[in-house]
């Protein structure tokens, strides 16, 4: 059962990191080589949790696939419908009226501030801490799910985006339970990072841990926050100005080594934006339709929506990178041809080149500092 | 109280068989971890019967040394060379007859010498409490000089492993 | 008022006294010294399960509060019946032992873990003349054979024929080896100032006026407590050096092929070794079950009861070390303070204590501030994150 | 320059806090946060949506659905099974379901056959404690499980059962009025 295995002449121990294991999100599995406690080679195997997403959605009128791309990243749903949204509305050329478009904003930057909460907690949980700092991001990822609740009807699976607008309209009271959130939110972050960001055990584990040059990261085509903590200025929020965000004041930050260190104090200083972006957003959203009047009858009856003979590519800035969903109509209901760049398979593309010559210990950090769902990975 | 007495013969006599056959066990086992094991009861046994002749400090610094950290480092070698002491290794050859005749031969000269050398129980050596302080005023009073001869062997021990193993360093590559 | 307070100091010495003088009234003297080890030794093999009991309820309530939730407090009031249903649990749970495992040595390796950790209870002094054997090598004997753990750790890990187990054998050989050596020389300033090696001796010299003349309030007691304290944590591989258990990385370590009652062993060993480890680090420098006003006894385990929580505490907050920062921060950081740290408690013995307080505070502050210098990978760089448009 | 250990401190501090604050503080203020499940309930979240369920006004047998099928057409996992009932005496079908199977281990609570529904029959349900022993048995609900009444309709989804309800009862009396209309009135002689 045990054995080494000689890789380029010397010996080594290889040792499967899942798909059974505690910290591989799910299930990934690594195949490592190490030497002692240093790793020589690492293979990352991914398709455990295949779900034929692509080829479902093919065989589905275009409304229905919403409630499927909740289930490729399950921790923001919210944001992986924007995306679909986006394209099936290039697709078929319908806008979003003024009050859905502000609702997207809102709940998509929600999501990335729950996104980013669970990444640290689960990327503390992956350091060793025991559960601490995960069960404060839940207190606080509790309070915005609830908000998700309370528009959608569901915590995780939304499924709230529509073309050409959104489910429901969201009530006074919600929005003044958003702002309740966006106000107490900060004081949060202060105790968090109080907690984290200066700690010694947690800068020397962290700091030069996982290096991604720039110029790595831009050829093997990573983007998000692991991208930008290397110190690439790409943000699609700012490049395409997608949805309104062209109307809102707020800054990307980035990083300068790309260590695992940089990538979780970028994604702290994101939630920091995406407050400023959800203090604008809160206080400009007006008062109107929820869903374009094209998109109406196609409410009741899906199938009847069939878009002209094209193809379309929508892509957002999902809290874990580009996520772009492109479609080729070919006049029926359904896609002809449906397919999702999903951030989290194409960002663990640089996984080996990071781990080569790390510890074991740093390996699993670096898996937890690339942010993955297994959901995405697969599909 | 002679019962107790009897008792504790008893118990050193059955400690003194375990130690014998654990240390048959250390030359016989094929499986080199096990033979490990087995060396440590045996020095763990070892110490049990200093205690028994009231030599604690001797007993408790031959588990510090020999079992804590001589035979954990025992088993360490083994563990990293041995591929977790699957090989299990002959413990005979062809030689092995020539070996018990030499052998029993050591012995026996062994035991005659021993049976003939007078071992001279006196009553100060009875008395003498083998005290912790008794024995740091002597490591440091009157055997200080060959106390400080091993602190630089040991010294120079250190100095040559950390040589040996500061070669395999990546950053010092020899061109 | 005095009398009382002596009684009850006493009170678990006096009740085994009464129990042995009625014994002798009708039993020969030789079973007299039987009964009394055999008192002894019950009650130390029911302390000692009953404790790491109690410790996992009390480790899980604490961090349940820090994580801002319960704990357990579904079976019985407070969920004090919880470790009671746990033990049913274990004792039921199927015993399952890997086909390619070593069968004697994977089974043996639990049950000899508990034996040195048992053991070492002998020497705690659990109050005044409540100590089992008061061996004139106490501290010595308890050093020894806490140094035996390694072992069964190691054939646990290695007859398990699982790679998680084999690399979290490794690591612990490593961390023990490597966290024996500061820890044994941070006792080496109280052996001094006490002059022995006894730990009921070490005990009374900390009595002083008002029982507070603790180690720990000296320059040296309280630099020796701490990477005593540091190293303890670090031999009973609790966290931030649980790297031998590492459930991220290595998944259970040397005890991932282990289940039922032989898992509980080696989890009764762990809590075991926790507890007395605080002990002795209370014996050593918190005075051990000096302290004025209450009985010896509840001195001493509020003393190490607060040590346990400490460590708990650390385990609700940090994150783990790496492997080999953890070794170089014993090399490299401990072992020269605790060098730094002898002959600065060796020259506290002969000079007045004003002038004492004057020359060792600057010197153990700035060899601290040099090694935090010299060991520059251990502190954290400052970086400034730019905000682009 | 920090002190080095500042940061480790400042973290004790922070964990030290949420102990304390644990015992008094308010769940969404940093409090104990967690709801004891079978004594306390979260709070119910009036457009929470599980499985649906299938209206009935009064009684069980006046049920809404006319077993047209578009939800089980629309359903994206095809999780609904429905047949339709036919007249005893004609065979012609009955605007009435024979067979309403929902298979609650395949629904992934989407809520389209809520959004595609013409007849408001077919909504998303509240009740989340759903477990089964089988899931080929237990886990396919058939209708007469699946039926609940408008009053209880009314109850956890006030907000959409009341429009609904007012739709309903505004195209009845349409209907009514029609239908007066359409008979013709009683000439006097």
């Amino acid at each position: 059962m045990i054995n080494t295995k000689s890789l380029e002449g010397s010996q080594m121990l290889e040792i499967n990191f899942g798909p059974q294991h505690p910290s591989t999100h799910g299930v990934f599995r690594m195949n490592v080589f190490l030497e002692g406690e240093k790793i020589c080679a690492l293979k990352p195997v991914m398709g455990y949790l295949h779900r034929n997403h692509e080829l479902i959605a093919e065989n589905l009128p275009y409304a229905a696939v919403m409630a499927y791309t909740d289930r490729l990243d399950y921790f923001n749903s919210m944001a992986n419908n924007f995306g679909y949204a986006l394209a099936v509305e290039k697709l078929a050329d319908i806008e979003a009226p003024e009050r859905a478009a502000y609702l997207r904003v809102i709940m998509a930057e929600l999501a990335r501030i729950v996104n980013h909460l669970m990444l640290i907690g689960f990327l503390l949980n992956d350091l060793g801490a025991f559960f601490t700092p995960v069960l404060y991001a839940f207190r606080e990822r509790e309070k915005i799910l609830d908000i998700f609740e309370e528009v959608s009807g569901s915590r995780m699976m939304c499924n709230y985006f529509r073309f050409g607008g959104v489910k429901r309209d969201v009530s006074a009271e919600t929005l003044a339970a958003i702002k309740k959130i966006v106000a107490g939110f900060p004081a949060f972050l202060e105790e968090f990072e109080a907690l984290l960001t200066e700690n010694e055990i947690l800068c020397m584990r962290c700091q030069n841990v996982g290096v991604l040059p720039a110029d790595l990261a831009v050829n093997a085509g990573i983007t998000g926050p692991v991208l930008r903590a290397s110190g690439v200025n790409y943000d699609l929020r700012k490049v395409d100005a997608y949805g309104l965000y062209d109307r809102f004041d707020f800054k990307v930050p980035l990083g300068k080594k790309g260590d695992v260190y940089d990538r979780y104090y970028v994604r702290v200083l994101e939630m920091r934006e995406s407050l400023k972006i959800l203090e604008q957003a809160l206080a400009k959203i007006p008062q109107g339709d929820i869903l374009n009047k094209k998109a109406l009858p196609f409410l009741k009856a899906p199938r009847n929506f069939k878009p002209a003979v094209g193809e379309a590519y929508g892509r957002i800035e999902s809290p874990k990178g580009e996520l772009g969903y492109y479609l080729v109509s070919d006049g029926t209901p359904q896609p002809w041809r449906y397919h999702v760049r999903a951030p989290s398979l194409i960002n663990l593309t640089v996984l080996e080149d990071m781990c080569v010559g790390q510890k074991v210990a740093d390996a699993i950090i670096i898996l937890g500092s690339i942010d993955i769902v297994l959901g995405e990975t697969d599909r | 109280m002679e019962t107790l007495e009897l008792f504790v013969r008893i118990g050193i006599y059955t400690l003194m068989a375990l130690v014998l056959v654990f240390a048959l066990g250390v030359v016989t086992l094929r499986n080199l971890f096990h033979c490990a094991l087995c060396l440590a009861a045996v020095l763990i046994g070892t110490a049990m019967l200093y205690v028994g002749l009231r030599a604690d400090f001797l007993a408790a610094v031959q588990i510090l040394i020999y079992v804590g950290a001589v035979m954990t480092l025992v088993i360490f070698v083994i563990m990293l060379t041995e591929h977790l002491g699957e090989k299990s290794i002959r413990q005979n050859n062809r030689q092995s007859p020539a070996a018990v005749i030499s052998l029993s031969g050591i012995v026996v000269l062994l035991a005659a010498l021993l049976l003939r050398t007078p071992w001279p129980v006196t009553d100060k050596a009875l008395q003498a409490k083998a005290s912790v302080m008794a024995l740091g005023k002597a490591l440091m009073g009157t055997y200080a000089f060959p106390f400080e001869v091993i602190s630089v062997i040991l010294i120079a021990c250190l100095i040559g492993a950390i040589a040996i193993a500061k070669k395999d360093l990546p950053g010092e590559d020899v061109s | 008022m005095k009398e009382i307070e002596f009684f009850v100091d006493l009170i678990f010495v006096n009740a085994k006294g009464w129990c042995l003088d009625l014994l002798g009234h009708f039993l020969p003297d030789w079973t007299v010294v039987l009964v009394s080890i055999i008192i002894s030794a019950v009650v130390i093999m029911v302390l000692g399960p009953l404790v790491m009991m109690y410790l996992t309820l009390l480790e899980r309530k604490v961090i349940g509060r820090i994580q801002n939730r319960y704990g357990p407090n579904r079976v019985g009031k407070w969920g004090l019946l919880q470790p009671i249903a746990d033990g049913i649990k274990m004792f039921t749970k199927e015993d399952i032992v890997p086909a390619q495992a070593d069968k004697i040595i994977h089974f043996l390796a639990p049950v000899i873990i508990v034996i040195p950790a048992l053991m070492v209870f002998l020497v705690v002094p659990f109050g005044e003349r409540m100590t089992a054997v008061n061996l004139n090598i106490g501290l010595l004997y308890f050093i020894a054979v806490s140094s035996i753990t390694t072992i069964p750790i190691f054939m646990g890990s290695w007859a398990s024929r699982n790679k998680y187990s084999l690399l979290g054998g490794m690591r612990t050989a490593a961390q023990m080896i490597s966290y024996e050596v500061p820890m044994t020389l941070s006792v080496v300033p109280v052996i001094m100032m006490s002059q022995s090696l006894s730990t009921n001796t070490i005990v009374m010299t900390q009595a002083g006026d008002m029982d507070l003349h603790w180690f720990v309030f000296t320059p040296w007691g309280l630099v020796g407590f701490v990477i005593f304290f540091l190293c303890a944590v670090a031999e009973c591989n609790r966290p931030p050096f649980d790297l031998p258990e590492a459930e991220s990385e290595l998944v259970a370590g040397f005890h991932t092929e282990y289940s039922g009652m032989k898992f509980a062993l080696f989890y009764m060993a762990e809590y075991m070794n926790a507890f007395t480890l605080c002990g002795i680090a209370t014996t050593l420098f918190l005075g051990g079950w000096q302290g004025p006003l209450f009985p010896s006894w509840l001195w001493f385990f509020g003393k190490t009861f607060l040590l346990i929580c400490v460590m708990i505490w650390f385990r609700g907050t940090f994150p783990r070390f790496r492997v080999d920062q953890l070794m170089g921060f014993a090399w490299k950081f401990l072992l020269p303070l605790t060098l730094i740290n002898i002959p600065v408690a060796a020259l506290w013995f002969f000079v007045p204590e004003q002038l004492a307080w004057i020359y060792s505070v600057p010197i153990l502050a700035v060899s601290l501030w040099g090694l935090v210098k010299l060991n520059r990978s251990f502190v954290p760089e400052k970086r400034i994150y730019p905000l682009a448009d | 320059m920090t002190l080095f250990g500042t940061g480790v401190l400042k973290g004790l501090i922070v964990t030290l806090k949420n102990f304390a604050t644990s015992y008094f503080r308010k769940p969404d203020n940093g409090g104990i946060f967690t709801v004891q499940y079978p004594e306390e309930r979260a709070k119910e979240i009036e457009s929470f949506r599980n499985f649906p369920f299938l209206v009935y006004d009064g009684t069980p047998e006046k049920i809404r659905c006319v077993a047209c099928g578009i939800c089980e057409r629309e359903c994206p996992p095809k999780c609904i099974h429905i047949v339709m009932e036919t007249e005893a005496g004609t065979g012609k079908p009955a605007k009435r379901p024979a067979v309403f199977e929902i298979d609650y281990g395949l629904c992934m609570n989407c809520g389209m056959c809520e959004d595609v529904c013409p007849f408001d029959s077919i909504y998303m349900d509240h009740a989340f404690e759903v477990t089964a022993s089988d899931r080929t048995q237990e886990l396919v609900r058939p209708k007469e499980t699946l039926l609940k009444s408008n009053d209880y309709f009314l109850k956890i989804r006030p907000g959409t059962a009341t429009p609904v309800d007012q739709k309903r009862r505004a195209a009845e009396e349409k209907k009514k009025t029609a239908q007066a209309a359409a008979t013709p009135p009683k000439t006097n002689p």
